[in-house]
């Protein structure tokens, strides 16, 4: 019987290994860095490593959800509307009597989620293309930024953020400590639990999924609710680390998570892939952006290298499977 | 066994085309209600000066938005149109006041859309690497391609071409039925019908003798024409070019063919939706625009009529369908 | 004499990944003969013909067409040298319409363009070799799976190959379908085509076939005539032993209380039927393809907007609303569309295994990975699907991929089975357990409710066989009443009365 | 009368506000000064319409809402532009129909309109540069923070600053930065400048949330602060204060908008305006700061801080030549 088993389920092997995006994005983050580092002192210091994971966090929480979504066949395309809602949001709420600020972070969570879930309920229920319906969120929350933003002033006088921007657990920012924290559940939950497994099941095929008795509907509004709380725990990071929102803070973050998500390795057309990969994949990208940042030259000839070296990454961390 | 030929079958082609419209016709419905709203609010639309100068603001979108779904049918899709549309722009601002006139400066923007097109496509397809992330990199090299060919705006469109195309002539109008036709017509020879095998199911087009990557490759070409004309329309339109005038269509496109019932998976979809869809996009800025909304009604608004615009139809077939 | 083989493959050895699939494997095809290719599931037949047809290139060996040999053929060389191959539904593009995809790849032109007129006249032709009626101009979307089977075939025709390749061309088709295409293939050996013909349907074989090569784990252990080889000789050249009778012994099953009712039922096509599911039966569902059947069980499964005025299920009133409500009252679907509808082809198989219970388990419970391989271990000895199950479904012969769009129900232990074909593109032994299994679950009084295109199955399986027609019930034949002929005369009322009329 | 006037318009009048984007929140702020002056206008009876278009940053768009601009008819268009080419055409057009064009800000490259009103980017660069310059003694390493790139804005700031950058061969530019006018990227540019460069001596930013952004990295790097230009950012206002900056800073007055719309109300009412209006640029520095800092809190967190204004400041701006 074991033995049965064994050939059933053959054993890892190293071969496997380095067929692993994952694995390859995270070899071409350590070996862009051993470069860089080489080429431009500071480059490679503790310090400075330690800030882009800082930045990676706010990438890589966002495509937390961006991953999910393209996971089960969706794509987000509200998220950096997301962010900069939760991000200008949160001083909105501040209430009086809730000294740490938590409460407020808690209310803005709880409407980023929401934001995402009414995402889903367009995709599920009205059965709109996700692009469109994202789409079209976002274009929403642009009205409704008008109306919260910039009226009066707001500036984020909260404890909780201030800590998670700026402290540091024996040596480790807090804002990546939530990162890894984070990114350790959201792997559980795609890997070891049922609604993962359905998260694969619906980007592979969503006929064979329904009838194969998965809830389509609760599971997309789902996905879409987690990644609207991604988004907007990112918003949150970043109106940490600045000490202040913007409207327009969460711009950047919509492609660089989609780009996050596919260097990763996860396949954009749904069904496979992993959130493993997207983690080196956003550290991947503020590496490349800050890259670029130090060396001097014209802004068409950076915007030229940072492509040539996202398209040269991309060859070596491997090439889409071909689908069927 | 006899082989008559039935009633309908020497007509196949147009019964064929009468067959794509399915599926469409709520999005006609939708895209004809704002028109007629438009003309009701704006009377001065039914003029020829009228129509000439929303054709003019339509075209561009309707460039992109075929440029988008012509590679949305292949299975790809590209985030580097925008930067094409600015280089294309680019280009033609300076190329058409120097030595080589318009004429060169057409045949510039032309074969560099068409190379820049090709080389995404082959990059892509022949190194299977997915569309989305080489655009997105793509993007960025072109758009840097547009920044050292122009750092900023500048350069010039001379001013009969301009006339000629953005006057007060329904000339964009034209362009439209022209790209369109053109279209058929490409859709009418074997590789570009191709475009729906190859998108749909590449393997099994495969091998059915279908040349399964000069189908997807030429889309890509063809897309990158498509959007560096947009580019020199929008620089005869202006007189000028900008390095980033073409930020804003990346996901204007994405929009417009999706709206226009353009799959995301390939094979699905067709270009009068996708013409259809950024027809939608371009007529509701005119209507909002005339019913007086402002900035914060125009953005709610804008989020509304999109979902409702892809949601109505869906609703009412709803029942036909299968999980 | 014997005529010179149009096509020879010698000494043809491929291997996935390192995993040999074919070893030395020869044939040789030649004008006028129907050749057979039979093979358990997995047994590289379609492997054998992607070789022949260039779509996938040999590790070794060589192809000879007309005497010149290829040692890298490409797919073009192939159609050109005349060979054409019937994929099942592979290379069909569901926004073209009939015409443009049996045209694809060999478009008539004219200036360069498609010419519409020519492909029209040509289509039709082949359209009335295959009796399509439809329109020409409608999208292959629309067509139900056996009509695309037959658009698949067109197309082959279409470009007047010398050398025909079906590789399991009826296992969708219904009967009536089935007879237009052995008249075909009769009519095309007797103006001289060379056809290779892959079937699992041993009847099928006997009745067209006059030459057959039998691959076993990827080489020929068999290359003979096929005179003087009767149905029990082709499995003993398949299976290498004796093979015991194809459909188990049928016994009534003492329980047989209703399980299912309902009155009135609409649902897609169906009109207002009323049926009755008992527990220990199998009830067939049989007639024309698309005349309903595929509505009636995805109606029953809450897959398909429908409306009974009584309807109980599990002595539970009101039908299933949602797929996961009818799976908590009892009922399970196996699709006929393994592909589209029943595998999740870029999963492994195990995975595949588990999928309902991913659907049923609490979103944020645990999975359990040691549990989850011991079950998929042993639902795959039970149907025996051997090898690694970490594999892709995709990587699986079609045989082998409809044996775990069964299996994944296993586990749940449905009262209710609503199998769509199941065994479509199963090998006879396969078929053998599946139907063994059938019938064993009828005896632990479960209700099944079987809709095949295979009436052979109905006759010796089904308890009663109801044959549907325009979208209602024609006739409901008791187990003494079933037979071929009433099944199919039943199916062919209308038609017959349509032809009066 | 002023160019493009006919002349047969009577008030009260319809004005236009083309914005290219109104979410960010300057052209909130400048949104506000306009509504304001539209408010004091219709008191008057001058105006009795204000219609707002939003390009959402697309310059095409901004194109097709002037048209329709045109269509409706309105009496004077004021407009924030897109692109410095895209909008001359149009921008003729609406001329040549006698519509008043008041350009602000972000300028066209035409003379099609009534009246182009802004503050002079190449002087904002030249000063700055000589500031920092000053400061420095002529000598010392610097970086170049500036807004994103092939916009003609951020692109006159820049080049204004190379003549008195080239005139001082002491000054080493270590790196330049093409960031969005943001907090968030100018800080993660500099953090990483920062990194790569141990000795920084000062900072040429052409932005104010660009300085907010370099301090904010520094800070956070403990790195010794440098003397940094800037502009009105309320934020960087605080900042400067808080961490006892050297600094000097200078502003794109968000009445502008309000002085816009009543250039075109005065070219309207026949009154001749000047072709080019060049608002002076208001200095920050040392010694006025305090007085910036004591109206913050009427102005948002992440707003600008501008200079006060009056219809008699508008006047005598009207009067200079
Ligand atoms: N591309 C591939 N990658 C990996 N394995 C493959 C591939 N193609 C085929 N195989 C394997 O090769 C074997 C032969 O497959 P093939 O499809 O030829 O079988 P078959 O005889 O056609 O079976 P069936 O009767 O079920 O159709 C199978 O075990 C299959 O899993
Ligand atoms: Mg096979
Ligand atoms: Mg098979």
């Amino acid at each position: 019987m074991n033995q049965a088993n064994h050939s059933r389920f053959p054993a890892w092997s190293p071969r496997a290994l380095l067929r692993n995006r994952a694995f390859l994005t995270v070899a071409i983050v350590i070996l862009v860095w051993v470069v860089a580092g080489f080429a431009k002192p500071g480059f490679g210091s503790y310090g400075h490593l330690r800030y882009l994971l800082e930045l990676a966090a706010v990438i890589g929480l966002v495509a937390i959800g961006q991953t999910y979504v393209v996971i089960a066949g969706g794509i987000d395309l509200s998220v950096g509307a997301i962010v900069t809602v939760s991000a200008v949001g949160v001083p909105l709420v501040a209430l009086s009597g809730d000294g740490s600020g938590t409460f407020a972070v808690l209310i803005i969570l709880v409407a980023a989620t929401s934001i995402g879930f009414l995402n889903g309920l367009g995709v599920a229920y009205l059965r709109i293309h996700p692009m469109i319906m994202t789409l079209a969120m976002a274009t929403f929350l642009q009205g409704v930024l008008i109306l919260i933003a910039g009226g009066t002033a707001i500036s984020a006088q909260n404890p909780l953020l201030a800590w998670l921007g700026n402290a540091r657990i024996i040596g480790i920012p807090a804002g990546v400590l939530l990162w890894a924290v984070v990114s350790g559940a959201a792997l559980a939950v795609l890997h070891a639990t049922p609604f993962g497994a359905r998260l694969y099941a619906l980007g592979a095929n969503p006929l064979a999924s329904a009838l194969s008795g998965i809830n389509v509907q609760a599971t997309t509004m789902a996905v879409y609710a987690v990644s609207g709380l991604a988004a907007g725990l990112a918003g949150v990071l970043i109106l940490g680390m600045n000490g202040q929102g913007y409207v327009g803070i969460g711009d950047p973050y919509l492609l660089a998570s989609i780009a996050a998500v596919v260097l990763g390795g996860t396949s954009i057309l749904g069904g496979s892939g992993s959130y493993a990969g997207t983690i080196p994949g956003a550290i991947l990208l503020v590496t490349i952006t800050a890259l670029i940042t130090v060396v001097n030259a014209s802004a068409g000839w950076r915007s030229i290298l940072f492509g040539s070296l996202i398209l040269l990454l991309l060859l070596l961390s491997g090439r889409e499977s071909q689908r069927r | 066994m006899s082989s008559m030929i039935r009633t309908g079958d020497d007509r196949l082609y147009w019964r064929v085309q009468g067959e794509r419209n399915r599926g469409l016709m709520g999005l006609f419905a939708v895209v004809a209600a704002f028109l007629a709203l438009y003309a009701y609010l704006f009377p001065g639309l039914l003029s020829v000066a009228g129509v000439s100068k929303f054709a003019q603001s339509w075209l561009p979108l309707a460039l992109v938005a075929m440029a988008q779904a012509i590679l949305m049918l292949t299975g790809g899709i590209s985030l580097a149109i925008g930067a094409t549309v600015s280089l294309g722009a680019v280009i033609a601002a300076t190329t058409m006041s120097g030595y080589f006139g318009v004429a060169g400066g057409i045949v510039a923007v032309s074969a560099s859309g068409l190379v820049i097109g090709a080389l995404c496509g082959v990059i892509a397809i022949r190194l299977r690497l997915p569309a989305i992330i080489v655009t997105l990199a793509a993007s960025f090299i072109i758009g840097g391609l547009a920044l050292l060919i122009l750092p900023r705006p500048g350069g010039a469109i001379p001013g009969w071409f301009s006339d000629l195309l953005a006057g007060n002539t329904p000339a964009a109008l034209v362009l439209v039925f022209l790209v369109a036709l053109l279209w058929k017509l490409y859709l009418a020879t074997p590789l570009g019908l191709s475009l729906y095998a190859a998108g749909e199911n590449p393997v099994g087009a495969y091998r059915a003798g279908v040349p399964v990557d000069a189908a997807r490759i030429a889309a890509y070409a063809i897309s990158g024409l498509l959007s560096t004309l947009a580019g020199l329309f929008i620089a005869a339109q202006t007189g000028s070019g900008d390095p980033v005038i073409g930020q804003a269509f990346t996901l204007n496109s994405i929009a417009a063919a999706v709206l226009g019932g353009v799959g995301f998976l390939g094979g699905r979809g067709t270009m009068r939706g996708a013409i259809a869809g950024s027809l939608l996009l371009s007529v509701m800025i005119n209507v909002m625009f005339f019913l007086g909304f402002p900035p914060v009604a125009q953005y709610v608004a804008q989020g509304l009529i999109i979902i409702g615009a892809v949601a109505l139809p869906q609703l009412t077939a709803r029942f036909r369908r299968r999980p | 004499m014997t005529p010179q083989a149009i096509i020879k493959a010698n000494g043809l050895s491929k291997s996935f990944f390192g995993n040999p699939v074919l070893q030395n494997v020869s044939i040789a095809l030649e004008p006028g003969r129907i050749h057979a290719l039979l093979g358990e599931n997995g047994a590289g037949k379609s492997t054998l013909i992607n070789l022949l047809s260039g779509a996938l290139a040999p590790d070794g060996g060589e192809i000879e067409i007309d005497g010149r040999s290829h040692r890298r053929l490409t797919p073009s060389e192939a159609r050109r040298a005349g060979i054409a191959v019937v994929q099942q539904e592979l290379s069909l593009t569901s926004d073209l319409s009939i015409a443009e995809n049996i045209g694809l790849g060999a478009y008539p032109r004219r200036f360069g363009l498609i010419d519409y007129k020519a492909l029209a006249r040509k289509a039709r032709e082949v359209c009335d070799l295959v009796g399509l009626e439809e329109n020409l101009s409608t999208p292959v979307g629309d067509l139900p799976l056996g009509r695309r089977q037959m658009v698949e075939i067109a197309k082959a025709l279409f470009r007047k190959p010398r050398i025909l390749v079906l590789d399991e061309p009826t296992s969708s088709l219904s009967a009536h379908e089935a007879q237009t295409l052995t008249r075909l293939l009769q009519r095309l050996r007797a103006e001289g085509t060379a056809i290779l013909y892959i079937s699992h349907r041993l009847n099928e074989v006997m009745r067209l076939c006059e030459h057959v090569t039998v691959l076993k784990d990827g080489k020929v252990t068999a290359d003979r005539s096929l005179q003087g080889v009767d149905a029990a000789g082709l499995v003993r050249l398949m299976v290498g032993r004796d093979p015991g009778d194809l459909f188990p012994h049928w016994t009534p099953s003492p329980e047989r209380q209703t399980i299912v009712e309902v009155t009135g039922f609409s649902s897609g096509l169906l009109r207002d039927i009323d049926l009755e599911i008992k527990r220990g039966e199998i009830l067939g569902l049989g007639g024309l393809v698309g005349q309903g059947q595929e509505d009636l069980l995805l109606g029953l499964y809450g897959a398909l907007p429908a409306s009974a005025r009584r309807a109980v299920f599990n002595n539970v009133a009101g039908l299933p609303s949602s797929v996961s409500r009818a799976n908590a009252l009892g009922l399970a679907y196996v699709p006929a569309d393994r592909k589209r509808e029943g595998l999740h082809l870029i999963h492994s198989i195990a995975w595949n295994m588990m999928l309902p219970d991913f659907g049923k388990a609490r979103g944020l419970s645990r999975r359990d990975p040691a549990a989850e391989r011991k079950l998929a271990t042993e639902l795959a000895d039970r149907l025996s699907i051997k090898g690694d199950l970490t594999r892709q479904v995709q990587a699986l012969s079609g045989g082998n991929q409809q044996k775990v769009a069964l299996a994944k129900w296993m586990p749940a232990d449905p009262p209710i089975l609503l199998l769509n074909d199941p065994t479509r593109g199963v090998d006879v032994e396969t078929k053998r357990e599946i139907y063994v299994l059938l019938r064993r679950f009828a005896a632990q009084g479960k209700a099944i409710v079987l809709s095949s295109s295979d009436t052979p199955e109905l006759v010796h399986l089904c308890d009663r066989v109801a044959v549907m027609r325009e979208g209602g019930i024609a006739a409901l034949l008791e187990r003494e009443k079933i037979s071929e002929e009433a099944i199919v005369a039943a199916a062919m009322g209308a038609e017959a009365a349509k032809v009066a009329a | 009368a002023a160019k493009c006037i006919k002349g047969d318009r009577k008030a009260p009048y319809t004005i236009g506000w083309a914005n290219i984007y109104s979410v960010p929140t300057w052209m909130k702020q400048t949104e506000g000064t306009i509504a304001a002056e539209v408010e004091e206008l219709k008191k008057k009876g001058l105006v009795d319409k204000l219609v707002i278009t939003d390009a959402q940053g697309d310059a095409n768009v901004q194109i097709q809402q002037i048209q329709s601009m045109i269509d409706a008819d309105v009496d004077a268009i004021i407009l924030i532009a897109g692109s410095s080419t895209a909008p001359a055409r149009v921008v003729a057009d609406a001329c040549a129909k006698g519509i008043a064009v008041i350009n602000f800000d972000s300028l066209v490259d035409t003379d099609e309109v009534t009246a182009k009103i802004n503050t002079d980017s190449n002087e904002w660069g030249d000063t700055a540069a000589k500031w920092l310059i000053a400061e420095l003694g002529g000598k010392g390493k610097i970086l170049v923070l500036n807004g994103p790139a092939g916009i003609s804005v951020s692109d006159d700031r820049r080049k204004g600053a190379n003549a008195a950058l080239a005139a001082n061969p002491g000054i080493e530019i270590l790196a330049e930065t093409n960031t969005a006018y943001n907090v968030a990227p100018a800080q993660e540019a500099v953090t990483s400048l920062l990194f790569a460069h141990p000795e920084i001596n000062g900072i040429l930013s052409l932005g104010g949330a660009l300085s907010a952004g370099a301090i904010l990295a520094m800070d956070k790097q403990g790195r010794p602060m440098v003397p940094i230009t800037g502009e009105n950012a309320r934020q960087f206002l605080e900042l400067w204060k808080e961490k006892g900056l050297k600094s000097w800073a200078t502003m794109q007055p968000n009445w502008l908008g309000a002085f816009a719309t009543y250039t075109a109300v005065q070219a309207l009412e026949g009154k001749d305006v000047p072709a080019f209006v060049k608002v002076p640029l208001p200095v920050i520095d040392n010694s006025n700061i305090d007085g910036y800092l004591a109206r913050a809190k009427d102005f948002p967190a992440d707003g600008y801080i501008f200079s006060p204004y009056d219809q008699k400041l508008f006047d005598e701006l009207l009067a200079a030549k």
